[in-house]
């Protein structure tokens, strides 16, 4: 089983997110840069595209990325049907992408916001979200300025009639109230899959939250739901 | 050469927080009568084109490739010619 | 030849000017002047503080480098090191929020990885006026975003720092920035032009008219017509940074660099001839090879210009290309601009023509140290005669609490640190909230605690033992939070120099601190001083920040603020 | 009603580190001649005014006050008369 996380020039997790697959899951993992073409797709399980600026965010979060020749390769990657998962700055990259459908907006406080939030598992039956329960309460913190997320009323009722919805903010009790919506995105969605559940993008952290020094180890069922997911040869289960 | 202005909009279904924000700096200032304000972006593209039709399309491809996002943004331009700089 | 009196422009004094002549044996032409104007403002060159420093413990068994180079460091064991620095960057704050703060994250960042670190933590110190006004509003929020927009953007977690707000800094903001980095001891670099004949290379942005003269504008008190007088203000690219810091830290690992600096206060001026001056050597460069960002740009502003995330890189001659290859790999520029030569001299070429020639070490270290007179202040007495004994008791102390814990300088702080990315590099074991933030050191069973502290209303009714309380809140902080204190990093922030009550409010500050450091064995291994911080004559309250770091040496011993069980016993310790 | 289209620029001698970002994604995306790119801000303003020269005082106060940050950038604004909507 190998990982691959992409580095964009500005990427900022990818350490982080190498580092819990490496040191934490146990599992070999390379480092993928933007300017190569990814050729070898064999050697590759997963593909985790990190959090950061990439390209500074200029213009658009995650819109010059996207255009970074490793980009070709991953897209294609996941039309095979493997694993990629978007965290932060990377799930932008997959919605400019039209991986996952939307756009992302600035919060609507307009301000950057780092602090632990409450998710819930809105669909534990991805290869993302495996180790979870249905409604499952996560605890795990975000950090950044444009996780707004926004789609039209068309797709939006695609999105929940195919279970594409994995997570929403929630409070402690798994209500996902207005309250607990840290920056405006509709319907308080935090993470999307896209139809076929094996591309999946979200705005929280689960590197940060994977070992329990860090104050919670919620993020590590994400992790470990893959690795089941892929020891298990790769079946949906749905 | 030739001076592209492109000015990318939120499209009016999706809201513009900042535009809020604004709207409610400038109340607050005590400017009345603001009825809404929208903020998008304001591109400049200095070409080294001489053919305003050419370069059109150049920068309507520019807009659809990477310059606006269609899921959420509009563009208008126009091109004028200018003295090198 | 220069313009008669061109010397006064430049900031400089009939006498340093008279310095010059005699030591260049002739008049000095613009560019040099101009390039001495920087060098020698209070900014660059320390001239009203040099001798006041010195009292500073500076020595210790764990320190590994003392100021007099970008940041010190500090052993913790493993082969590993602690590399920190604090850095003011008020005036510019003032003009320029956002960007100024932004900036001044920037240049901290650098002056960490040009020793060979790895920035693993960022802190800051803010001062403002009372949030009652408009303008005080918006340069808290401006400040507090700048610092986010690039902290965020490089991926250095901001953890820790201070907020307060009081009448004395409403015209004049204090924005100090801290950074610390990690380094192998065998990986160490310097800001160093060893080895004639080697090249000097400039790495990252290319240069503009930003900031020319900033080095000066930062000496000076701000006044109606500083937005005049104001350099093009920088603006920061943190994405460039993120850039530079990751391909300098690679190319540092080639062994092909024999020192670097980065361009800071008085650009391509002071990272020239400090880095000779430190080596003992001349540095000849050509202004005509520097990338330009603007059109006919002189000779004297690409010297002076302030452009940011801008590197000096003195490379070992053969090897320029192995630079060249790690640049283009990050996109970045990389050009061969001079050379190291043997005869002390700062040789500034225009297309092979010299424009301006003086020797380095005058440049760096000339400056004559101006001996400041000293007296106590005459609102010291007065400010002092509150006895606390005459004062009335409260009839509800419930009232009072709660009035106290509303008051901005007590309460949370949580507007401000979840702004900044505190988690990012998944080493924070102690987010901001406690007394100090924790950060464990990956593949060792250890961690730092690191804090940034100072109560300029305490230094202003009593310098000494403010400054003293200064070093002991930090350590307590420390302390608290599991950590031995190891060193000390510090921001000096005061009034104008020249007022005998400033410059003893300084002295008494230093001598203070100094007491403190030597009795808790915490030497000052960097520091930075910002003087002129006054608006329309009157001075902020004398304001010397603590930056400190401590070492955890079993990361299981962690421990932070907040009760833990029903049950457990509530000591009060202390007199 | 009134629409107030104003184009906030960043002045010329400061540093766009967004237009430089721009053109480089430009360049490798194969668009050619592309010289320079400038981004700025652009604020539409619906107001309930009816009169041109007055309005045009209150939106060069609104640019003044809140709209520009006169360190850094300048405007430009054009005010042109529209439906209610
Ligand atoms: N400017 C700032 N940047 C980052 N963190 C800050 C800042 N100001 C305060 N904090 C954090 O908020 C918390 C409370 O700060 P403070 O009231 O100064 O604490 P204390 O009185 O215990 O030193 C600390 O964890 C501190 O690091």
């Amino acid at each position: 089983m190998r990982f691959g996380v992409v580095v964009f020039p500005g990427s900022n997790c990818d350490i982080d997110c190498y580092h819990v697959v490496k040191d934490v899951m146990n599992k070999e993992v390379d480092y993928l840069w933007h300017k190569d073409r990814l050729e070898d797709f064999n050697k590759y399980d997963c593909i985790i595209l990190p959090g950061g600026f990439s390209y500074g965010d200029y213009l658009r979060v995650g819109a010059i990325a996207r255009f970074s020749p490793v980009m070709e390769g991953i897209i294609e990657f996941a039309e095979r049907g493997k694993l990629v998962l978007g965290i932060c700055n990377g799930f932008q990259v997959l919605l400019e992408a039209g991986l996952l459908p939307g756009a992302m907006i600035k919060n609507d406080s307009l301000k950057f916001r780092c602090f632990y939030t409450h998710i819930k598992v809105e669909n534990a039956r991805t290869p993302f979200t495996g180790q979870c329960f249905q409604g499952q309460v996560l605890r795990i913190p975000i950090a950044h300025g444009d996780g707004n997320y926004y789609v039209p009323d068309d797709m939006l009722k695609e999105l929940e009639e195919n279970n594409q919805i994995v997570f929403r903010y929630c409070d402690e009790e798994g209500r996902a109230v207005r309250e607990a919506n840290p920056n405006g995105s509709i319907e308080n969605i935090a993470g999307i899959c896209n139809k076929r559940g094996n591309v999946l993008g979200m705005m929280p952290h689960p590197e940060r939250c994977s070992e329990e020094i860090l104050g919670s180890s919620h993020g590590r069922l994400i992790f470990e739901s893959i690795v089941r997911y892929l020891e298990g040869g790769g079946s949906v289960g749905r | 050469m030739l001076l592209a202005r492109v000015c990318v909009k939120l499209k009016k279904s999706v809201l513009d927080p900042q535009g809020k924000a604004v709207k409610g700096a400038l109340t607050s200032l005590g400017f009345e009568g603001v009825n809404d304000v929208r903020i998008g972006k304001n591109i400049e593209l200095i070409l080294e084109d001489s053919d305003i039709t050419e370069a059109s399309e150049k920068v309507r491809m520019m807009c659809d490739k990477l310059l606006a996002n269609p899921v959420i943004e509009d563009y208008t331009f126009e091109i004028t010619e200018v003295q090198k700089r | 030849m220069a313009d008669r009196e061109a010397w006064k422009e430049m900031g400089l004094t009939e006498q340093e000017y008279n310095e010059i002549k005699k030591a260049l044996g002739r008049e000095p032409n613009y560019v040099e002047l101009g390039m001495f104007g920087v060098m020698w403002s209070e900014h660059c060159s320390y001239k009203n503080s040099k001798p006041v420093l010195k009292r500073f413990p500076t020595d210790g068994e764990r320190v590994l480098q003392g100021p007099g180079e970008n940041a010190g460091i500090v052993d913790i064991g493993d082969n590993l090191a602690v590399v920190m620095k604090i850095e003011s960057h008020n005036h510019p704050s003032a003009i320029e929020p956002y960007q100024g703060a932004a900036t001044g994250v920037g240049g901290i960042i650098r002056d960490i990885f040009t020793m060979g670190a790895r920035p693993v933590a960022l802190l800051n110190s803010l001062r403002f006026g009372e949030l009652d006004s408009p303008r005080v509003k918006y340069l808290f929020s401006g400040v507090v975003s700048g610092i986010a927009g690039y902290g965020n953007c490089v991926g250095i977690p901001t953890i820790g720092g201070e907020v307060y707000f009081a009448r004395s800094y409403a015209g004049n903001p204090l924005v100090n920035a801290m950074c610390v980095g990690i380094v192998q001891h065998d990986r160490i670099v310097k800001g160093k032009a060893c080895g004639v004949g080697n090249s000097v290379m400039l790495v990252g942005s290319t240069t503009g008219r930003d900031g020319i003269h900033g080095a000066s504008f930062a000496s000076e008190e701000l006044s109606e017509d500083s937005e005049e007088k104001r350099p093009a203000v920088q603006v920061g690219d943190p994405f460039m940074e993120k850039l530079l810091l990751e391909a300098c830290l690679e190319l540092l690992q080639t062994g092909a660099v024999v020192g670097i600096q980065d361009l800071g206060a008085a650009g391509l001026t002071s990272s020239s001839c400090e880095t000779a001056a430190r080596a003992g050597t001349g540095i000849e460069l050509d202004v005509a090879l520097v990338p330009r960002r603007e059109e006919g740009m002189t000779p004297y502003e690409v010297m002076l210009s302030e452009s940011q995330e801008r590197m000096l890189v003195i490379v070992e001659r053969g090897r320029e290309k192995e630079v060249q290859e790690i640049f283009k790999r990050w996109d970045l520029n990389a050009v061969n601009i001079g050379r190291v030569t043997d005869d002390g001299m700062l040789r500034v070429l225009d297309n092979g023509v010299k424009v301006a020639e003086v020797p380095a070490l005058l440049l760096a270290e000339g400056a004559p140290v101006v001996k400041r007179p000293s007296q106590e202040p005459a609102y010291l007495k007065e400010a002092n005669k509150l006895d606390p004994a005459e004062l009335p008791v409260p009839s509800d102390f419930n009232d009072v609490l709660k009035e106290l814990l509303a008051s901005p300088n007590i309460c949370s702080r949580e507007w401000v640190y979840s702004q900044y990315d505190h988690m990012v590099r998944t080493d924070t074991i102690v987010l901001p909230g406690s007394d100090a933030a924790v950060l464990r050191i990956k593949g060792t069973g250890k961690a730092i605690a690191l804090t940034a502290d100072c109560n300029g209303r305490y230094c202003y009714l009593d310098p000494f033992e403010g400054g003293k309380a200064a070093v002991a809140e930090a350590a307590r902080n420390l302390v608290c939070s599991g950590a031995k204190p190891l060193a000390v990093t510090d921001c000096l922030n005061f009034g104008n120099p020249e007022k005998p009550g400033i410059y003893w409010q300084f002295e008494k500050c230093v001598d203070g601190m100094s007491e403190a450091c030597r009795a808790l064995n915490t030497p000052v291994i960097s520091g930075n001083v910002s003087f002129y911080n006054e608006t329309k004559g009157s001075a902020i309250y004398p304001t010397p920040v603590v930056g400190m770091v401590g070492l955890i040496e079993n990361i299981d011993r962690v421990t932070t603020q907040g009760f833990k069980n029903t049950g457990d016993l509530i000591v009060l310790i202390g007199q």
